[in-house]
């Protein structure tokens, strides 16, 4: 029996030391109008060699050679070392660590995990993880919400730059608390924050603005006017950051006058796989006076019965299990295997290796607003700094030269369009350090023979 | 020996991964905008870092190195080959966004993984996209929510929980703008149906329960509460923590439940990786079917395509994640079930529930008290240590720590809160015969020398890398990131 | 500096704390006219992504559908567990378990696998490994050569039916011992070790006669009449055997009246994926009174200064590192992490495992030899009973076919010819458990087209 | 706490793994082929399977968790990065007769890894097949054999080997039918010149040496030799073990060597795999091509060929594994020269000759004695406890044991064996200087030890799993298998 170790000796002597005759003794309190006869739906079993044989096939049919999206998740080389530390059975298969005594390695990790986040961004308290990027950002908002204990409003400025999906999820997880959440748009020339249309809500009563770095465009915001102006208005301000860019930008907690108090984003660049879109981790770090409303774990320091050195989990008091209904948050499991390996990959990088591969992204992107700024009829939406991303407007419809793309094995970009009425026929790319030279002319090159053929095609 | 932070391993300077590229670009980005000082991140070798990581490994108890009893947790065999097949490269490099084009084999795993837990639990449709089961009950309370206010029922505001039940529950109420009723268990350990008869009302949106419940007992009235619930207009919410226990014997949709999660890292038993990722995916029965959150994954014939919000699904509460949720435990998960297949679903009852039904008579034995004597277990039970704490002063938390120090993980402790001085133990389907009967050894080693040497058992743990632990001293003199040049607390 | 992780601080001080001034005056000693100048011929380095990407592109273009080759290796499912816990660090990453209290993992796992190999091959003692089956036997050879003190002839009959490598493999290695091989037919009809033949050297002084099961052929010997015939010539019988086939087939220490006294073979089928023909392992194996002749490494299990029990390496005086020029054998360097693979792969699968699948892959081929039977011109070269592996002679050339094939992305098979003249036209084929149903259908299919294809090129 | 046989853990008919096939077919085989008693392996579950090798892992020592001074061994950094590469799909499925056609991408790393090692060593050809040290020894005293019977000189048997050498010179020289000569160590290190002179002559078949040599200092006077050797008519063959210390610094071809072997598992860091796999591919000059053994792997344009034996290479001395050795070992060495490229080749060489002149000069400032107090370090040297045997009753291997307290491998002892109480060290390049400076200290600490409190030291190893092991018990009641039902030694 796959992963049941009974033989018919050891269910006999148990069955006969619990004093039943069968299992299905066991399930006699159960009314038995509520048994269940058979499970229809569920194949029968196949060998681990079985298996394997069918998902190395669904596996293999969704194989790319290149892959140009970004928009919230991003293509990195992950250190072989990295997965190889990771998925050891001692970190993949154990539990949240309850019990410190035996858990040191990973609150270890967690705590070295803290530090670097912490220092990251700017700040001083970071906790042990969140879901993802959009779910941080709105348990930020949450935390912003009782932080905040001069406003009243409930009232949440979420730009129009941010990430599409964020401001969805933001919407599903803290709509039902009475929080309003109200658009802030973009200058149509930069992909910027507007800055006026900020300043229609100078006299209005605003619990937090959400500042977005890079934006969803890829487009650096002027962090420093945003945060000022929050910092101006009663409202926190909280940074939406992707941590690897942090490698090489001002951090969430030196922007403006006196930084924001909140960063949260997405932790995948860190080290972990595109994988589909999870598991990822989401992040989350703060000025230390705002500690005991931070949701999620988080790993202290102290010493033992010895007086040795030691991890444990700490302030628990804000969470589920012990504050229940009042607790900052319901968040239980969290992502402590993610945040295992960005730990390691942060700490086989150090601050130089992130920081040369944030310039190394930045720097191919910028080669690939050049090389597709030269295929004719492609425009450069938002010719302002950016990251590593570009928004490229095309001259005929992106799904015909998505496809053509594809049917040569590359991923030319995310359509904007259902998310931007006003940003029609434009793809989102991203070229990160994955992204050689010759990759970079070959997706101009496609591009061009892709717009010629649709071209064409009309 | 303990083992430095990492911080404390490098050097100023050091760069010796092969990982950072040779190539150092200059950067045209405004100077304003970058960053001044670096980052506090380790300067190590590659050696050094891998050295430190393994050592850490090496200083945590895992199911890959112990028998982890821990009740509500269902810490079962992580099989190897749903870590190494749900980490092919067409599935790690799959951008979440590719198009539908090059992501069939992927859709073709989820679709069908919505197909399978649907049929597991009576249910008629799946959300795969909550990352663990706290989301999943937050989308279930959302979407409770939204179907009473779809309907125009505004003023059903209230979630009866059993005071058994876990803190995600009325937390997640709370974060749904509930507000919570608890609801009292009898000695039995069943629900005061009484109680609950009074707390219904108009107000009612519904009830989260989990079956069997966190007292390692099963409901048995169940039918009667999900009776009264709907009756008073409230919906049955299943916290499907304890699915383990009743996996292909029972269908939450038989008992009446509306909207149920599994925890994927539970019954279906992808890793907890030292506290996540999980997956809580959400079934409902066909009221709830409009509201659920999206993404979910559908078939045009042999084309499998994505459903998302908008005019597909107009009354979806919406997303929960930024893509579709921790994709890599659904394939884990995926894995796992075609690999047990149906035979091997069945057996998962059968076998946890007999391991548990075990333990706890030979427990009891041994002269442990249990706190529901006369009932069943499910794949969960619990021992109550009230009388060693009056008698010999040593508490739940000195068996838990005495525990370590036999190799064995301690089981859950004081929760459910109900029970006083507690150990709610599950040995799950995936444990032998052996080590189950030497936890026994331990427990009985354990309960004897509290009886004459409590000292001893409060002195525990002595072999684990650190001693107990000073957790007051941790909340109070906050330390959560390493700051150099801080005096080291060792000093 | 990839790997080193010297800063210039740390490289001063320590010149400083030599006494030197640079780096290189610490080579003063080498005589100036042997001092290289530069390295033609290596490329700059890569990065670890730039290699990755290198890697990937060459691993993919090697990528086939489905492959029926085996001729000595072999493709089985290997459960995910046995690698993922070989290449744990402290297994991958250790050195020769020479300081025995530091090593106990690695020397509890040989001892384990001594144990498993002793029962499978049916006698009592076994090394901790040799660098493959062929070179196993090549050391079988010599041991026996030691052993055999009433054969002054170093006389060794050799059966045509073994692995044409390990015939090559055995001179190479054994023939400046002044250790001569005699060939031994096989009957044209069976493939089968010709006993008349064998009988024509019963007044030889015969050192030892080597018996192949199952042959290179894929057929069963009559391993009872050659190890009797062994035993009643005074020649010492060695077996190679495929271990996997020994699930199922009696072992070589039950052949005939007494069994023989050596056996060997390769051990790639026990979890060792085919990996491009290395690293595999070899075993030996041999009754207890021969144990001081066995080359190699040997665990031993004893008792620590507390009276515990603990392993250590043992009858080390018969290694190079102690006995020097008059060693068993030169080897220093074995295999001992297919070892640790091997042994989980035998611990996963059990006895039952390991027969079932023995099972499988002979039901697998027999599926075969009835699908290609059926193909118009294709004939069974020895129909006899046979393990996993069949010759079939084509009507056609094979080269063409298996182009063919391999177009398709099938690896139809290893042609004979080459090796042995009279098995022209003839491919040796393997259709383990990995093969299902389908693919025998397949393959036939394939085949059957493959020679039609064929015959209307001619 | 011991860890049980895996053999103790089971149970009679256990079999619960998911990659058990679930068919079982019937046999048509005659029943008295087939075997009658089920070979003794273990019948014990995935989990407790995992279980039982991952605590057994935890009870080595590695790369991965300490540091490894064992001298002659370059245990160095296994860079992760080599595994994950040379274990990619198309390498790893790849069957070893795969036509040309379908394994280009494997041939073209194969190709350029023979060119590579050329360039390095100032060879003209190799060939990749020999899979280990041992065995590359092998087939270089073949070709030396093969080579002057090629002349039709049938008197050269005699193969000079230092007194220094390692175990495998004059092993291998046996195997290839050869008769020993060893040559004498002058004081200094150096070789003893009229020795060889003396021994040299029309039955020298050649020279094996390893320069740096095994005590851990570069022979001065190569060129000398080579001329002598040369001179005689015999060949020189290079024992690779020690590249490290010279890896793009001087080229074993200019040092006048005719034939050499390399250990891929040292000086170009594949894992020793707890004493395997390795690799000894072979160089050799023009005179010796012809020799080389097979398969070696030939390009014509863009299309990577075998060639193997036959009328392609009708003077090998032939095959030397059943495929073409240890193919992963060269992917992983493969993959780590092109980590390194070209400035990192020349660095090995720089770095680990500075980390082990550092230490060795460390050292005596601690009150060790060196083996050659006048000599500079190559990239190992070696401590000598003479005195403290013979003061203090301590020896090489109490100190060895006594590390390991310490959280370090020993370095390697007794061996060579002309230095009485030795340690050789050799810390590799990928050691950072507070891990040499940790190790001083606690050599510091055992010596101070060793003088006032010598008992304490003798019975080191205490943190160990296990304490010092009865090797003469091992040796006398030879225990080499378990056999159920035996009394447990325990007992
Ligand atoms: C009964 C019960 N409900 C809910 C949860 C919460 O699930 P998660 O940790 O996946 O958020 C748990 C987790 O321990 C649980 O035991
Ligand atoms: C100097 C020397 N020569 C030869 C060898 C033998 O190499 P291998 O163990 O790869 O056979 C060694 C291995 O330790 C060695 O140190």
């Amino acid at each position: 029996m796959p992963f049941i170790p009974h033989t018919q000796d050891d269910t006999d002597s148990m069955l006969r030391a619990i004093g039943v005759n069968d299992i299905d003794e066991l399930f006699d309190e159960i009314p038995d109008s509520l048994r269940c006869t058979e499970l229809h739906g569920i194949p029968e079993a196949l060998s681990e060699g079985g298996v394997s044989r069918l998902m190395r096939q669904r596996a293999k049919q969704d194989e790319v050679e290149l892959n140009f999206l970004g928009a919230g998740a991003y293509e990195h080389h992950i250190p072989a070392a990295v997965w190889e530390l990771t998925t050891r059975g001692e970190f993949y298969s154990s539990y949240t660590p309850y019990q410190a005594e035996a858990s040191q390695g990973t609150l270890q990790v967690i705590y070295e995990y803290q530090t670097m986040m912490a220092s990251l961004t700017g700040l001083e308290v970071s906790n042990a993880s969140l879901y993802d990027g959009a779910s941080a950002l709105a348990e930020a908002i949450l935390m912003a919400v009782r932080v905040n204990r001069g406003s009243h409003s409930r009232r949440i400025l979420l730009p129009r730059s941010l990430h599409p999906h964020y401001r969805t999820v933001v919407r599903t997880i803290t709509s039902s608390q009475g929080i309003e959440t109200v658009d802030l748009p973009y200058e149509p020339n930069s992909g910027r924050t507007d800055l006026d249309a900020l300043d229609r809500h100078a006299d209005g009563d605003i619990t937090a603005l959400i500042i977005p770095q890079p934006n969803f465009f890829g487009v650096l915001e002027d962090v420093d006017a945003l945060s000022d102006w929050a910092l101006d208005h009663g409202a926190l301000g909280i940074a939406v950051v992707n941590p690897m860019a942090l490698g090489l930008l001002r951090p969430p907690g030196n922007w403006g006058r006196k930084g924001v108090p909140i960063a949260c984003g997405e932790g995948q660049p860190l080290g972990v796989p595109l994988s589909s879109g999870g598991a990822y981790f989401g992040f989350l770090t703060c000025r230390e006076g705002l500690v005991r409303q931070l949701p999620g774990r988080l790993v202290g320091r102290t010493l033992d019965a010895d007086g040795r050195t030691g991890f444990t989990l700490t302030l628990q008091a804000r969470e589920q299990h012990i504050r229940r209904s009042r607790a900052t948050s319901n968040i239980c499991t969290n992502q402590g295997l993610m945040v295992t390996a960005a730990t390691i990959f942060m700490s086989l990088l150090g601050p130089e290796g992130l920081r040369r591969i944030a310039a190394l992204c930045h720097a191919r992107t910028e080669l690939l607003v050049e090389a597709v700024a030269a295929v004719d009829g492609v425009e450069i939406v938002f010719p302002v700094p950016r990251f590593h991303e570009v928004a490229i407007r095309l001259p005929v419809p992106v799904n015909g030269v998505l496809e053509r793309m594809r049917e040569s094995g590359v991923l030319g970009g995310v359509c904007l369009g259902p998310w931007y009425s006003d940003l029609d026929n434009t793809l989102l790319v991203c070229a990160t350090e994955t992204k050689t030279e010759e990759d970079i002319e070959t997706y101009a090159g496609m591009l061009r023979a892709a717009i010629e053929a649709s071209g064409e095609g009309l | 020996m303990t083992e430095p932070l990492v911080f404390e391993l490098g050097q100023p300077g050091r760069l010796s991964g092969a990982q950072v590229p040779r190539e150092d670009v200059e950067i045209s980005l405004p100077d304003a905008m970058l960053r001044k000082s670096a980052p506090l991140l380790p300067e190590i070798s590659e050696l050094d870092a891998v050295r430190h990581y393994t050592r850490l490994s090496q200083r945590n108890f895992s199911i890959d190195t112990q028998f982890y009893p821990l009740g509500s947790c269902t810490m079962k065999y992580n099989p190897r080959a749903c870590n190494s097949l749900a980490m092919l490269p067409g599935f790690l490099h799959r951008h979440p966004l590719a198009d539908e084009a090059s992501s069939q084999g992927f859709l073709e795993c989820l679709f069908e993984l919505q197909e399978m837990l649907a049929s597991l639990t009576g249910m008629t449709a799946f959300s795969l996209t909550p990352m663990a089961g706290a989301q999943g009950e937050l989308a279930g309370v959302a979407m409770i929510r939204a179907y009473h206010l779809d309907r125009g029922d505004a003023g059903r505001t209230e979630i009866l929980v059993p005071d058994a039940a876990h803190g995600t529950n009325p937390a997640t109420a709370t974060m749904c703008g509930c507000t919570v009723r608890e609801l009292p268990t009898q000695p039995d350990g069943d629900l005061e149906i009484h109680a609950l008869r009074k707390l219904v009302g108009p107000q009612t949106a519904g009830i989260m329960l989990t079956n069997p419940s966190t007292l390692g007992v099963f409901e048995r009235r169940i039918k009667d509460v999900a009776e009264i619930v709907h009756g008073a207009g409230g919906l049955l919410y299943y916290d499907g923590a304890n699915l383990n226990a009743i996996l292909g014997k029972v269908f939450p949709g038989d008992m009446g439940f509306d909207v149920i999660h599994i925890n994927l890292h539970k019954t279906f038993s992808t890793p907890h990786g030292g506290g996540g990722p999980g997956s809580g995916v959400v079934g409902v029965g066909k009221r709830l079917e409009p509201f659920l959150p999206t993404p979910i994954v559908d078939r045009r014939g042999d084309h499998f395509h994505w459903v998302d919000g908008g005019a597909d699904r107009p009354k979806s509460i919406g997303r929960l994640s930024a893509f579709m949720g921790n994709a890599g435990v659904l394939l884990r998960a995926y894995v796992y079930i075609r690999l047990l297949g149906r035979e091997g679903m069945e057996r998962v009852a059968d076998y946890s529930t007999l391991n548990a039904n075990y333990l706890m008579k030979e427990l009891e034995k041994m002269g442990f008290d249990l706190a529901f004597p006369d009932r069943r277990a499910s794949h969960e039970f619990i021992v109550t240590l009230k009388k060693q704490a009056k008698e010999n002063n040593v508490t739940a938390m000195d068996f838990a720590k005495a525990l370590l120090d036999y190799g064995f993980h301690s089981p859950t402790t004081y929760f459910p809160l109900l029970v006083p001085e507690c150990l709610l133990i599950e040995p799950t389907e995936t444990e032998s015969k052996e080590t189950l009967d030497r936890f026994i050894g331990a427990m009985a080693e354990i309960l004897a020398e509290a009886r004459v040497n409590p000292g001893r058992v409060k002195e525990a743990p002595i072999r684990m890398p650190v001693r107990r632990l000073d957790d007051v001293r941790a909340a109070r003199h906050l330390d959560v990131r390493y700051q150099p040049g801080d005096a080291s607390i060792d000093l």
